[in-house]
């Protein structure tokens, strides 16, 4: 028996929870240093950027897109996932980075006396000028929010992303450009050499995220990435353990604003013009998707959240690629939930019988019920013909009813339980089918957003630690 | 014998509420002190007005100069390190994390330093390795091995008392405030940590100002005792002067001196 | 003269609406300690509601029943219909998330406005729509001060609001929800401890601040004409802001400060310009916190130690 | 038990799998093949038609689109399809379109619609060297900067809108000789373009100019005490006329109600972006704009289209010169079809170059022709009185 105060269920409860292949996962994870996983990154960034892209400008852009989020994501991480300062106005140091280099690289003090024609200095100097403002602008946030703590931190710097999108608008707008913006910037160059295409800033982008990662990781594992998380778990504590509270604040407050500002010269470069728009909160909430959503704390998870955020986002923007992911959720979903195996092919089987079934009635009655084509496109739109009803023409009113039926039917599973659910789970998802066909593949746009904010309910509500996070324990 | 802490006429009133009264009390070199005194007599005060949490009127000397006014953490850089009675870990972290986040005021390395691991950084990460190494094993059986790697939330109760000393101790500090080490413990565990108070002392040569309800653990490690009532001394000295003064026993239990004798 | 005045009414009409979203935020914060950022989308929905009253009621021009009774209804299915809305969304969304990390419901909150917004969006196009309240309640009828009218749309706001006001603080101090509220506010395991029914009381809480956003959202509609599906953000946001700089949590403080907002835009709007207004509002913001962190009205957090 | 759970976990991963494959495998929106023995082509529209404070607009604008494809397609036995992107009237919103347009298959884009959002995206345009015809950005700089080279409107820009009005306001005394004229811009490129090309004129002949600005962006209440700012502090007893170029109907329409609710008569005079009888009917008002009104109008062509968007409802006049730009870039591809070419984006940009119609056959009333920058080659304008009902009646005296 143990020694009395060694208590066996703690010491044991790593090993519990290693069970199955998660556990292995979990034992090869555990093994596994930081720099091979690194490795990985560095190579999957490669193959996507070598092989996948191929001189398609869209899904260079998507690429970029990717690392840039990851990029802001590692940033905010600093801040809320690490110092646990709940920071909204993040977005300000993105934005500050991108006109700082705007500022820098183009037109915008052609109207001063001083620099006619403009400012146009190489990237070598712009990104530091601008990264280094942007630095100091977070250091004297964070001296501001030291005096508040909790939601009031979140509230004041809230205010302060919007004061920031305001001011960008309204202030001087012979040089900031206002409501028009800063366009025609030049793009990173040294010397004569300057990086030309999506592809060369995806690159550009791809490095620089690697390397932040490496020293971001070793910076965790270091006096002050401890000091930090001591902070976020306990401040009074870590006052009482020799730990300046204020300073490390100020220090995380700092060192997200330089990330932040590093991602927006880079993607104010990329898009060759900034504007106040894109600074708003909705990028805000993004960026705040892809850190939550991957995990907040760890490194790892912050940069997968980048990838899942923004290729939903690409994918959900074009009908094609959208159902691919809507039906790939969809089957997810049931396998993942539907158990034992027998039930879930009861389930499957009972919602294509309903399926022809129903298509096959309607089309009885009315032809033209049932006359138009599907939303998707792909090998599976022919299955789909005579799988769902859609009326001809764009059914819009017909549609918003299936849509408003489908969210109320899929409180109802929620609600259920046992029997029930599965028995329910049949119409829902078939209502949840033909209004996609009918009416959500019509407007990409706006499905798009739908998607994001009800995977961002949908991942809270299952894991709010988020994919990659690692549980916590709050004292409230 | 030196004095190494000493409070004279520490006052502390929150609102018309009056904590502290004109309290003096000091600490000699390698001595264990403990505080009683009934809920409410303002014992934890004087640890949180010691530890700068508050600052309260009067002047209290550490090693002979004056801490009022000082922030935690520099207090705590002084070498003055303290448990909380509401234990307060760092729950996130790993029970290593949580003593090495400890010697942050012993460390020197910029964040730059610490990114690029440039020499100081590793010394001092090695050091630190070798402190959290040295702290821990002095718990034996307890906090040894298997259980360095995860996180504390998952420490039992008793160990994450033992955790906090463990912690306090990484500071590098001269003197520990230990506020009811023995609380919600059971009877094994609490004779343990009697043992370990002393081991503190004669191995490690801490001094050591300790608050505690259990009366064994007092009487079983203290050098002297003070007894405190409405933020105000009634008296000090051996374990059973103390217990015996009408006073005390009278603040304690109102006219009932049984409970104190066994 | 006759500038201040009208300044100072318009202000007091925008101050009265936001005093009546903040009153929701508050309540919620109170009880919940959750930032309910989908709180401006469900003041969205009210304005959609009571458009669509005036449109079965034959539409603004031709209205087919009397005017109170037309106001009196929107007023009513706005407010049954977004509190019903509102206490859906605690079930499902938020409830799960009681004792997870502060900020997943946070996140959760902002996926319901995104779901909200857009909805909308989807079901009735994008464009603005406007409740052309002229058309029924004129202008002309309207009394005056000092040569400003204040017309009867006005006085409905002020009237509707300050009425719901003083119903919530009669409600939160004198009925046994109120004290339950409060209770659920000051400590939710200690209420639950106690026999109270903190899901119940929860529910509540979302049902009365959200039926009075469902309000608000109607009486802007009348009094602003233009309604679409952003206009939540904005609103919530200056809502917010009226609660922060009254107190989060509390009562008054979110009426004071709902007034304070809306007559610091008015009166920078007149006389500084109104391109700055916002940042002048965000200004006394960030100020007051600075100054107040806890607001006006509100207690500072205590700290145990 | 394991096994159960390894497997579904297999079959997850793998489905994941498949579904990002797939994903990024296929192309995005706008596929078309180009064969040669019949005219196939794709071409994009982009337009505020779903986001953004100008749906009004962007839908009228969709719509008459659509219509012209259809029509085109059936007039030249085309087969073309298009593809609808919407920009929401945002610059950085046009420009994520429009690189995913560039990487689809179109060979030539209609729109965008906002003066700023050409301005984003022209450059990538004139990367691509893709044609693309906006009906309704106005900005002069767009053509003559040389930044767009890819850039054609076929609407006049505000160079012409601008004198325009002014001199009729002037010419007509909208105001009495020496009185003030309010002009507010709401912060964006189209408005504050305007405000600078009419208030010298109107100063030069004799009137004091009062230039204010709000936020366009603005909702609700917050909007509605800029406005009512606006009618308290700036509208006087010297103020006889307003000027209102801005890109909302709607804020316009609530501008003109709250200076009804204040009691102040003034006389208000809006541009092409407030030109909606659907939103904007302030009894009264001057509205100004590039397109005619086609619904009165004799013309085939004209009829044509009336009879076409019938089902679409009220629209006002951003719609036919939508109409127009959509005819050109459709008579550009079929015209290098017909001199037996496939459609590329470089044919067509040359075909459009080219482009000649005659005013009998253009909807705008001119005849459509291309300057070397872009710009048309007639100038035209139009102008409407709002009537006691709320109805567009054209001026024909300018």
């Amino acid at each position: 028996m143990a020694p009395i105060g060694v208590d066996e269920w703690v010491a044991r409860s790593g090993d519990r929870r290693d069970s199955g292949w998660r556990g292995g996962l979990s034992r090869i994870d555990a093994r596994v240093g930081w720099w091979p996983r690194l490795l990985v990154v560095g190579l999957l960034a490669f193959v996507y950027g070598e092989f996948v892209v191929g001189g398609n400008v869209n899904y260079a852009q998507t690429g970029f897109n990717v690392v840039l989020y990851a990029l802001l994501a590692l940033g905010l991480n600093i801040v809320v996932g690490w110092a646990g300062l709940l920071d909204l106005g993040y977005i300000a140091f993105f934005g500050a980075g991108a006109y700082g280099y705007a500022l820098f690289s183009s037109h915008a003090f052609g109207n001063l006396p001083l620099a006619s024609g403009g400012v146009q200095l190489p990237a070598v100097a712009s990104i530091p000028i601008a990264v280094a403002g942007v630095a100091i602008l977070g250091l004297l946030i964070g001296l501001v929010a030291l005096r508040l703590s909790g939601d009031y931190l979140a509230i004041v710097t809230l205010f302060v992303g919007q004061a920031f999108a305001e001011a960008v608008n309204n202030v001087a707008p012979g040089t900031l450009g206002g409501a028009n913006g800063l366009f025609g910037l030049q793009g990173f160059k040294v010397g004569s050499a300057e990086i030309g295409s999506t592809l060369g800033y995806y690159w550009f982008a791809v490095i620089a995220l690697l390397i932040l990662m490496a020293l971001l990781h070793l910076l965790d594992t270091s006096r002050t990435g401890r000091a930090w998380r001591a902070v976020r778990d306990d401040s009074l504590a870590a006052s009482a353990m020799t730990i300046p509270v204020n300073k490390v604040k100020v220090m995380a407050f700092t060192f997200g604003a330089i990330v932040a500002a590093l991602a927006g010269t880079i993607f104010a470069a990329q898009q060759s013009s900034v504007f106040a728009t894109n600074f708003n909160a909705q990028t805000l909430i993004l960026i705040y998707a892809c850190l939550v959503l991957g995990g907040a704390g760890s490194i790892a998870g912050a940069v997968l959240g980048g990838v899942v955020v923004t290729v939903a986002q690409q994918l959900l923007s074009s009908p094609i690629d959208s159902a691919y992911l809507f039906y790939g959720i969809l089957v997810i979903v049931l396998i993942a939930r539907v158990r034992p195996w027998r039930h879930l092919g009861a389930v499957v089987a009972a919602i294509v019988g309903l399926g022809f079934a129903a298509h096959a009635i309607v089309g009885a009655i009315s032809h033209s019920a049932v006359a138009g084509s599907p939303g998707s496109a792909g090998w599976f739109a022919g299955a789909l013909r005579h799988f769902a009803i859609v009326p001809r023409g764009e059914p819009l009113t017909y549609g918003n009813i299936l849509y408003v039926a489908a969210i109320i039917m899929v409180i109802a599973v929620v609600q259920l339980k046992g029997i029930r659910r599965l028995i329910a789970v049949v119409p829902t998802v078939y209502v949840g089918i033909c209004c996609w066909e009918a009416r959500l593949t019509l407007d990409p746009g706006i499905t798009a957003q739908i998607m994001i904010g009800a995977i961002l309910i949908v991942t809270m509500a299952a894991r709010p630690e988020g994919l990659l996070g690692s549980r916590r324990v709050e004292v409230i | 014998m030196t004095r190494l802490l000493e409070l004279e006429g520490v006052s502390l009133s929150f609102g018309g509420l009056r904590a502290l009264h004109a309290l003096d009390l000091h600490v000699d070199e390698h001595e264990i002190v403990s505080v009683i005194g009934p809920n409410g007599a303002g014992k934890s005060t004087v640890f949180n007005v010691i530890t700068g949490i508050y600052e309260p009127d009067g002047d209290i000397r550490f090693d002979g100069q004056s801490i009022v006014g000082r922030r935690p953490h520099q207090i705590t850089r002084l070498g003055i390190a303290r448990t909380f009675q509401s234990l307060r870990l760092f729950l996130n972290m790993t029970v290593k994390e949580n003593v090495k986040a400890a010697t942050y005021g012993g460390t020197h390395a910029t964040p730059i330093e610490s990114m690029l691991r440039l020499p100081r950084a590793r010394r001092e990460e090695r050091e630190v390795e070798a402190t959290a190494q040295d702290v821990l094993s002095f718990f034996g059986q307890r906090l040894l091995g298997y259980r360095f790697n995860q996180p504390a939330y998952v420490l039992s109760y008793a160990n994450r008392r033992r955790l906090e000393i463990a912690r306090a101790m990484a500071t590098g500090a001269r003197l520990l405030l230990l506020d009811e080490p023995a609380a919600g413990m059971n009877p094994n565990e609490t004779h343990e940590i009697t043992e370990l108070i002393g081991r503190l002392r004669d191995e490690r040569g801490y001094t050591i100002l300790v608050i505690e309800h259990d009366m064994h653990v007092v009487e079983g490690i203290s050098d002297r005792v003070v007894a405190l009532d409405h933020g105000e001394k009634l008296t000090e000295g051996g374990f059973h002067e103390v217990a015996n003064h009408p006073g005390v026993i009278e603040a304690y239990l109102g006219r009932n001196p049984e409970a104190l004798q066994k | 003269m006759h500038i201040f005045i009208q300044t100072l009414v318009t202000g007091i009409v925008t101050g009265c609406l936001y005093a009546l979203i903040a009153l929701g935020y508050s309540m919620v914060y109170g009880v919940l300690k959750l930032l309910n950022f989908a709180h401006g989308d469900l003041y969205m929905v009210g304005a959609f509601i009571g458009y669509f009253a005036i449109q079965w009621f034959g539409g603004a021009a031709a209205l087919i029943i009397p005017v109170p009774l037309l106001v009196i209804f929107m007023m009513l299915v706005a407010g049954l219909g977004v509190g019903a809305l509102g206490v859906a969304i605690e079930r499902f969304a938020y409830r799960p998330l009681r004792n997870a990390p502060r900020i997943a419901p946070l996140i959760t909150a902002l996926g319901v406005s995104f779901i909200l917004e857009d909805s909308v969006l989807l079901l009735f196009g994008g464009f603005t729509r406007n409740y052309n309240a002229p058309a029924f309640l004129p202008f002309t009828e309207s009394i005056h001060i000092d040569g400003v009218p204040i017309d009867s749309v006005q006085i409905i706001v002020v009237c509707v609001s300050l009425a719901m006001m003083v119903g919530l603080r009669e409600l939160v101090n004198r009925t046994l929800f109120g004290k339950s509220m409060r209770a659920v506010a000051s400590d939710r395991e200690a209420a639950e401890m106690l026999g109270i029914n903190v899901d119940r009381t929860i529910a509540m809480t979302f049902f009365i601040g959200s039926a009075m956003a469902g309000v608000a959202g109607v009486m802007s509609g009348l009094a602003f004409g233009q309604i679409s599906n952003i206009i939540g953000f904005l609103a919530g946001l200056k809502a917010f802001t009226a609660a922060v700089v009254g107190g989060i949590g509390s009562i008054p403080g979110a009426m004071i400060g709902g007034l304070f907002i809306g007559l610091c835009e008015s009166f920078s709007s007149s006389y500084v310009s109104s391109q700055y207004s916002d940042l002048i509002v965000f200004g006394i913001l960030i100020a007051t916190m600075l100054v107040r962190p806890q607001g006006v009205f509100g207690q500072p957090p205590l700290q145990k130690v | 038990m394991r096994v159960r759970r390894i497997l579904s976990g297999a079959v997850g991963v793998m489905a994941l799998a498949s579904v990002t494959v797939f994903g990024v495998t296929t192309s995005s929106a706008h596929v078309a093949k180009v064969a040669a023995a019949q005219c196939k082509a794709s071409i994009a529209i982009e337009a505020p038609f779903a986001t953004g404070p100008a749906t009004q607009l962007g839908l009228e604008q969709l719509h008459f689109a659509q219509l012209a494809v259809a029509m085109a397609n059936k007039a030249n036995g085309t087969s073309i399809t298009l593809g609808k992107d919407d920009t929401g009237l945002n610059p950085s919103l046009a420009t994520t379109r429009t690189n995913s347009i560039i990487a689809s298959s179109a060979v030539a884009a209609v729109g965008p619609a906002g003066s700023q959002e050409v301005e984003a995206v022209g450059p990538l345009y004139a990367k691509a060297g893709m044609a693309f015809v906006s009906g309704s950005a106005t900005l002069p700089a767009l053509a003559t900067s040389g930044a767009n080279k890819t850039f054609f409107r076929v609407v006049p820009d505000d160079d012409i809108q601008g004198p325009n009005d002014a001199n009729y306001i002037i010419k007509h005394k909208l105001a009495p000789a020496g009185s003030t004229i309010l002009i507010v811009d709401d912060q964006e490129a189209y408005s504050e373009g305007l405000v600078a090309v009419m208030t010298p004129i109107l100063k030069a002949a004799g009137f004091t100019v009062n230039h204010q600005s709000y936020n366009g962006t603005d909702t609700g209440a917050t909007l509605q005490s800029d406005l009512s700012a606006l009618a308290t502090s700036q509208v006087n007893s010297s103020t006889h006329l307003v000027i209102v170029p801005w890109q909302s109907a709607g804020n316009a329409q609530q501008f003109g109600q709250t200076l009804q609710q204040q009691g102040k008569t003034v006389t208000l005079f809006g541009t092409d972006g407030t030109d909606s009888p659907g939103q904007f009917v302030i009894p009264g008002t001057y509205v100004s704009n590039f397109g005619p009104d086609i619904s009165t109008s004799k013309s085939a062509v004209d009829k044509a289209i009336v009879k076409g968007i019938k089902k679409y409802g009220p629209y006002g006049a951003f719609g036919v010169p939508t109409w127009e730009a959509t005819t050109v870039v459709m008579n550009a591809i079929s015209s290098v079809c017909k001199a037996g070419k496939t459609p590329s984006r470089s044919n067509v940009l040359a075909a459009v170059r080219k482009t000649n119609i005659s005013a009998t056959q253009s909807a705008m009333g001119v005849p459509i022709k291309f300057k070397a920058d872009g710009d048309l080659v007639a100038k035209a304008g139009y102008l409407f009185h709002i009537s006691s009902k709320g109805t567009y009646v054209e001026i024909s005296d300018k």
